[in-house]
């Protein structure tokens, strides 16, 4: 039987609908036997023309729709879109907000690798592992929520600062969740990282070459998982980023052990980042106010700013011509090289049972590919 | 200020000598921007990929100037060693907007190329795969064009629940529709 | 008169199994479906009311929508829940479902998500937190014990008005007809 | 052929087909502790069940899709006809006789093989490839439990399950202890056999969504699962026969048995799944020496 499907070739389709394919969208296969000869990525299917509908918005109105750009980590977006305006007016942050902000750039981004390495391991077939980390990741959603009111969108950091001081006592809860947290990643590090059967699928699997990461404009962890040492909040330091201590972070290997290795290791740094914003965090206003939201003019010019999120570097390109709406606003997600033609590229000559395991180890976004 | 400003001067002054077409002004620290207008774009870029190391192209953007009738092709570059962002200017009648394709230097541009194709209507000549990317049989204005009104377009194919336009409680049309009473969501009467 | 009985029996325990048994089909169609994965992990633990999710439409009898439909969505959201077996049900999740929520002037997604699908309960909210989900599911329990969650008798009765309402806004109507 | 035959041959494809199904809500349930979770009720399998028989089915793929389920469940109930449920003074034997061993061996296979057939032609292609991963696992998992097979058929010179029960006639006869060789090969074979992580490559969700059984729904899903209750219990059964001396009473049969199921669980939940062929190359590895070994130390 399966030496007859190896000779033929087999068009196999991973989604829409597909549990294993990280959102919507849809790869559709080429297969003879267990080997991927050729993969075409579908997506659009979660396209709601967020660009457009920007141009249709006062700038305030923005910030709900940044947010659901990328679904699972939208505080970057928020982020992005405050910064490219504060340059655009050369508004000032109070040094509070800053640290502020970062502390929620650092919650968000452990809440998004908690969420991988549920994924992560998900697609490999361990189920325990996602049941905890997700449960796990509630405890940083509670703080979101109780800061901001939120639970998965926060429409928290605006131009000028941040929406609301931290409330009575926040502090303290932080670092108790950050001590959960730390203590356990012991039993993550048991239960996956050192398992050997994760270890055999994932070593010198999806192997991204070194140069090709730099020439097709890879970024985050895949990038980093080459050894290539790369992040935004070091080669071009956001808020306080250069004023903590911090070392960006690398593994060899380039396959999906090593990125799964560096995402491991700065969800450990998150917290010590998170720790120490904590301990330096200054006190004073949070918000720089600016005009009546309704007749707010930014003025005419362009900007881009680009902040270091989970997944890599999130870019925003935000145009104005001195009215009250946006020109443009072009998102650059880093779901949108990962996810379409370098996963084309990764999955030739890959195994079938690879390929949500690829997938998810690139950290592919698809409401980021498509907006 | 001069001397933090070093690199981007250089970068600026080695561009200026070798594409004397090209109108190059320095933003801020690590944000150049060239307006390019004339010439040839593939071998722009790959000057600045091959000789000034700008390796990574972050992405494409297209906006739209109607007032100008042009479109503007924004091509962000960034260099890993000098921390340098290149925003290169194209500039394109709207009316015949075509270029030339820059997937020969980067593969990964073609995606970028396709959603803009799609989204503005631009013409990318030499480009391997020109097919659907994000939307499906549309046959409308491409969207992302300032003259597309997303508003006529959605009065036009979709139809309104009753409650958004007349500021009617959406929770009433619901409850009609099952023939149940509409739920109370306020805690007074407890 | 015996017979009767012997149906209305029968029809009690399908009702009472359908309703402690209600497979969801994991298609995460819009941004909801970021709320998913907590409704079902440890948390909130939604398999304790038998709720587990399911890979294919041929075994699930929930279609969650979460969260707004792309048209070109649309068309596989119709196929699929073709594909499922009755009875099925459908559950508007979000307020995009219900009038397009923040997305009421995009031109790419639908608005009212029952012209296209019968739709058996509406969860409100963007997006619903888990306790709203769990407690949709609850409320689409009821129904079933009821014998109000009829969505499906409707779509076939009404046939015709789905499919004119869905060929309105599926400009290229390429799809294999099924029997149910 | 007295009433308590005729009662026990119809009465035992439920008892087995509820008790299998139970098991499976009770790992349910123990999964979800380990999970941090309450989990469903114990009974939620059977639940399941009912509704799939309550559901109304129309798919249509063909003849042999159709036949499959039936068929696969036929073959099932043919395999527990054969095997010696429990022994000693009220001990139901059913159909069991010389010889049936090898029977057993050859039977099990046939459940498998139906669906194979019925999923091949769904013309779904994760049914197809979920289908020659599932047999081409079973070429890694048959050799170690073969292997054991023979081992303990060599050792007590028969091919009778009864006379291996009868063999073990205490708890220190207990294959378990007297040919450990084989019980490890065999036990692995197992954990091939059940299907649990990490050996679920046939119907892995994030790869090939729920590979043979996709096209599958209502009725036809609710005779498989059927099928996979009850044809849990008749592997379970034959283990505690082979391998502890059989049982002479539910409660200790259900004690056993339980236990066996329980081994494969608790690997499953802290595991990850194999690839194909790192399967067969595990399976071909060390349960075949280990089985290999104990066989020549039978032998000499």
């Amino acid at each position: 039987m399966s030496a007859i499907l190896q000779e033929k070739e087999t068009t196999l389709y991973l989604g829409p609908q597909h549990p294993g394919i990280t959102g919507n969208m849809m790869i559709e296969l080429k297969v003879t036997g267990d080997t991927i000869r050729k993969a075409t990525t579908h997506v659009g299917y979660l396209h709601r023309g967020f660009e457009k509908l920007m141009e249709e918005r006062l700038w305030m109105q923005c910030f709900p729709i940044v947010c659901r750009i990328c679904v699972p980590e939208p505080d970057p977006n928020e982020e992005n879109l405050a910064r490219a305006i504060e340059e655009l007016e050369g508004r000032e942050v109070p040094e509070r907000a800053k640290y502020i902000r970062v502390m929620m750039l650092e919650l968000s981004r452990m809440a998004t690798y908690l969420l991988w390495m549920g994924g992560q391991s998900g697609s490999a077939g361990l189920y325990t592992m996602p049941q905890w980390t997700v449960g796990d990741r509630d405890y940083i959603i509670d703080l979101f929520e109780e800061l901001t009111g939120g639970r998965v969108y926060h429409m928290y950091i605006w131009p000028g600062g941040v929406r609301r001081d931290l409330p009575e006592g926040f502090e303290g809860r932080v670092r108790k969740v950050l001590d959960y947290l730390e203590q356990r990643l012991t039993d993550y590090d048991r239960l996956l990282f050192e398992n050997a059967i994760f270890l055999r699928r994932a070593q010198g699997v999806g192997i991204l070459d070194k140069d090709m990461a730099m020439e097709w404009g890879v970024v985050g962890p895949p990038l980093r998982g080459c050894g290539i040492a790369h992040d935004v909040r070091k080669d071009e330091p956001y808020e306080v980023y250069d004023q903590l201590d911090w070392e960006v972070i690398t593994h060899e290997g380039s396959d999906v052990y090593s990125r799964a290795m560096v995402r491991r290791k700065e969800f450990e740094q998150s917290i010590s980042i998170v720790r120490q914003v904590l301990d330096k965090m200054p006190s004073g206003p949070v918000h720089n106010p600016g005009p009546n939201p309704l007749k707010w003019r930014v003025p005419a010019g362009e900007a881009y700013v680009k902040t270091e999120s989970a997944r890599g570097e999130f870019g925003y390109y935000v145009v104005s011509d001195g009215s009250l709406k946006p020109r443009r606003v072009h998102v650059r997600g880093p779901a949108y090289v990962h996810g379409v033609s370098l996963l084309e590229r990764m999955l030739v000559g890959a195994n079938i049972a690879d390929t949500s395991f690829i997938m998810n180890s690139l950290g592919t976004c698809p409401p980021e590919i498509e907006r | 200020m001069s001397d933090t400003l070093q690199k981007e001067e250089q970068i600026k002054a080695s561009i200026n000598a070798a594409f004397r077409s090209a109108k190059v002004s320095i933003q801020r620290k690590g944000r150049i921007i060239v307006e390019f207008r004339g010439g040839i774009l593939p071998a722009f870029a790959s000057y600045l990929k091959e000789y000034l190391n700008f390796k990574h192209l972050s992405m494409i953007s297209g906006v739209d100037w109607p007032e100008d009738n042009q479109f503007e092709l924004v091509y962000h570059l960034w260099s890993y060693e000098q921390s340098i962002h290149v925003m290169v200017k194209v500039r394109l009648d709207r009316e015949a907007a075509k270029t030339k394709t820059l997937t020969p230097l980067w593969e990964h541009a073609e995606t970028y190329e396709r959603e803009i194709h799609e989204m503005l209507g631009v013409e990318f000549e030499g480009h391997p795969n020109m097919r659907d990317f994000i939307l499906e049989d549309w046959d409308d204005l491409p969207p992302m064009r300032r003259d597309f009104m997303t508003r006529e377009y959605v009065d036009e194919v979709y139809e309104w629940r009753k409650g958004r336009e007349d500021a009617q409680d959406v929770r009433q049309t619901i409850a009609e529709q099952y023939n149940t009473e509409v739920p109370n969501f306020n805690n007074e009467d407890k | 008169m015996k017979e009767d009985w012997g149906k209305e029996a029968g029809n009690i325990i399908a009702r009472w199994a359908r309703k402690h048994s209600l497979w969801v089909l994991a298609y995460g169609t819009g941004c909801g479906a970021i709320e998913i994965p907590p409704t079902m992990t440890s948390r909130y633990d939604a398999e304790r009311f038998g709720i587990t999710g399911m890979a294919t439409p041929r075994q699930a009898d929930v279609l969650l929508i979460t969260g707004y439909l792309a048209v070109k969505t649309l068309k596989r959201v119709i196929r699929t829940y073709e594909q499922m077996q009755s009875p099925k049900y459908v559950m508007g999740f979000g307020s995009c479902t219900i009038n397009g929520g923040m997305y009421w002037d995009s031109y790419n997604t639908i608005k009212r998500l029952d012209d296209y699908l019968p739709v058996d309960i509406f969860i409100n909210g963007c997006m619903p937190r888990p306790e709203g989900v769990i407690d949709g599911f609850i409320e689409l329990q009821k129904l079933i014990d009821s014998g109000q969650a009829n969505g499906w008798k409707k779509y076939q009765d009404n046939l015709e008005w789905y499919r004119t309402n869905q060929k309105k806004v599926i400009k290229n109507w390429k799809m294999p007809d099924y029997n149910w | 052929m007295d009433t308590s035959f005729n009662l026990w041959i119809l009465l035992m494809p439920f008892v087995g087909a509820l008790v299998g199904l139970t098991y499976m809500g009770i790992g349910r349930r123990i999964i979800a502790r380990v999970q941090h979770r309450y989990g469903p009720p114990i009974f939620q399998n059977i639940v399941d069940v009912l509704k799939l028989y309550s559901k109304k089915t129309a798919i249509t793929h063909g003849v042999m899709f159709h036949l499959a389920p039936t068929l696969a469940i036929t073959g099932t109930i043919s395999t527990l006809m054969f095997l010696p449920i429990l022994t000693g003074p009220h001990g139901i034997y059913l159909f069991s006789f010389k010889g049936d061993l090898i029977l057993l061996m050859y039977i099990m296979v046939f459940g498998c093989l139906a669906m194979a057939l019925g999923a091949g032609q769904s013309g779904n292609p994760n049914s197809a490839i979920g289908v020659s991963r599932g047999l081409s696992q079973m070429v890694g998992y048959e050799a170690p439990f073969v292997i054991a097979m023979v081992t303990l058929m060599v050792q007590f010179n028969t091919t009778s399950v009864h006379d291996i029960i009868k063999a073990q006639d205490s708890f220190v006869h207990w294959n378990m202890f007297q040919s450990p060789f084989a019980f490890i090969a065999a036990l692995f074979a197992f954990l091939g056999f059940m299907g649990n992580k990490p050996f679920d490559v046939v119907i892995a969700p994030a790869e090939i969504a729920s590979g043979p059984p996709s096209e599958f729904g209502g009725k036809y899903l609710a005779l498989m699962q059927t099928n996979r209750g009850m044809f849990a219990f008749v592997k379970l059964v034959l283990y505690v026969d082979l391998f502890m001396g059989g049982a002479a009473n539910f409660v200790s049969l259900l004690a056993k048995t339980f236990f066996f199921y329980l081994i494969p669980l608790f690997v499953g939940i802290v595991n990850p799944r194999f690839r194909t062929e790192q399967a067969i190359t595990f399976f071909w590895k060390w349960p075949t020496v280990i089985g290999l070994l104990g066989f020549l130390m039978v032998i000499l």
